[in-house]
């Protein structure tokens, strides 16, 4: 199929979490992704979303970036926030790190978007922000 | 996101409804902190069938209740979880703390 | 409700008509509206992103842009292309009025938009592109 | 956009499925039309129960169709069309040309 982009930007509220993951799920059903692969994106999607709403703008008023790309059978999320910043990306994309357990964070958030993605890349700068890179190919599931 | 408690004895049975993310954690975690203070709960089922979405701050939910009922020395356990939802709890290794029961 | 807003551009292609309907009625979800509401806005959304599509970019690549608001109860809409714009605004909000009936177009896109919206607004270039304005209060639908 | 006819004599269902709108209308126009190049079909009834969905772009579809039937003597009618179809329909005219039955 053609090439395919969006590109959206919302505040960074967590009302808009929801609101995220279905964007991002509905621009990826071109792909025809099984309920498994939309589950997926969705799920990764939301933990991008929600990691810039309360790690990046510590829930202070912020906006929330995000392009979709769809080439051939690839599924790509970029997800960015102009908050607070990642000090050490390797520390932080350990299993179970958080920098917020008072708010009973599990730490687990860049663990599944590795696990449900095909790939993550996390660029960042403290005090300047935070780009999440997401992909996915479809239709390349064995179980299915 | 919805919630349906029900007291069997010591044992308190929840059955969740919605999509269990950071917008709807709070919620979650106040109504069944609210519940959970009468401390002769000792057991807390989670029947997560009617759950169609959950991520990772979810899970946080499920952990942090984990920690409330093992502190009274209570147990937790969690049935019912969908094909995603559940292989997020197997990532973390909540299975090897709660039960789980009918997948 | 606290304000929130989105902002969306994708490509100028017909398979994003649904996608972009999805993308406003779930923002305005939050609103709580009718299900009647709900189609109220997605079909208003449609006319105008397809009159992007085929008016604006005449099925040319283009971008099309989408500004959604959500200000105590009402929703509001802007779509935007950078195509051909409109000669005559008055003329083409006319009932039955087409440009293109080659392609079987019924000329109703702005009077359903009208209809379904509280407000609608148009704004032109010729060369430059259109700018189309809908607003719509929720929760005063009287028949519910 | 699902399509599904059904001839009976000189009349020709289509049950609609989907989505109409202008993605979907040259699928559905050229469906329709393939069907009608058959001179013997003057009744064209169509069903709108399945469709979730339509703005004016899927008016002019079913406009367009109209006229196709109306240079052959023929004749449309249009059933179980949703409240906001119905409301677009309604506004077009469209009721006095074609007949109408079960909202
Ligand atoms: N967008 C972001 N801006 C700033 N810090 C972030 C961002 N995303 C993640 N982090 C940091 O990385 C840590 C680990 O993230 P994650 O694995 O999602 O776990 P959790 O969200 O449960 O803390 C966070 O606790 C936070 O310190
Ligand atoms: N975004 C646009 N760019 C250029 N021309 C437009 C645009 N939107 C509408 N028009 C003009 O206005 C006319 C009427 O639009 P509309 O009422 O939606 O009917 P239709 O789309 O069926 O032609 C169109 O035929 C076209 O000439």
């Amino acid at each position: 199929m053609a090439q395919n982009e969006m590109h959206i930007s919302f505040s960074g509220l967590s009302q808009n979490e929801g609101f995220a993951r279905m964007v991002a799920g509905s621009f990826a059903m071109q792909l025809n992704p099984t309920i498994e692969e939309l589950s997926d994106i969705r799920t990764a999607v939301s933990e991008a979303v929600t990691n810039a709403i309360i790690h990046g703008y510590e829930n202070k008023p912020g906006t929330v970036y995000m392009d979709c790309y769809l080439n051939d059978n690839e599924f790509t999320a970029v997800i960015r926030d102009e908050g607070s910043g990642i000090e050490d990306i390797s520390l932080a994309r350990q299993p179970f790190y958080t920098s917020k357990p008072e708010l009973e964070r599990s730490g687990m958030g860049f663990t599944v978007m590795e696990a449900f993605m095909d790939t993550l890349e996390v660029a960042s700068e403290p005090g300047k922000g935070t780009v999440v890179t997401l992909k996915k190919k479809i239709g390349q599931d064995q179980s299915q | 996101m919805e919630l349906n408690g029900t007291r069997n004895g010591k044992t308190l049975n929840i059955a969740l409804k919605g999509e269990l993310d950071h917008h709807s954690a709070e919620y979650t975690r106040n109504w069944i902190d609210a519940v959970l203070k009468d401390k002769s709960i000792k057991e807390l089922v989670i029947d997560m069938k009617g759950v169609t979405f959950m991520d990772s701050s979810g899970l946080g939910v499920i952990l942090g209740r984990y920690r409330t009922l093992k502190e009274r020395g209570g147990r937790l356990s969690i049935k019912n979880a969908n094909k995603s939802i559940d292989r997020i709890f197997r990532m973390s290794g909540i299975y090897t703390l709660v039960d789980c029961t009918g997948m």
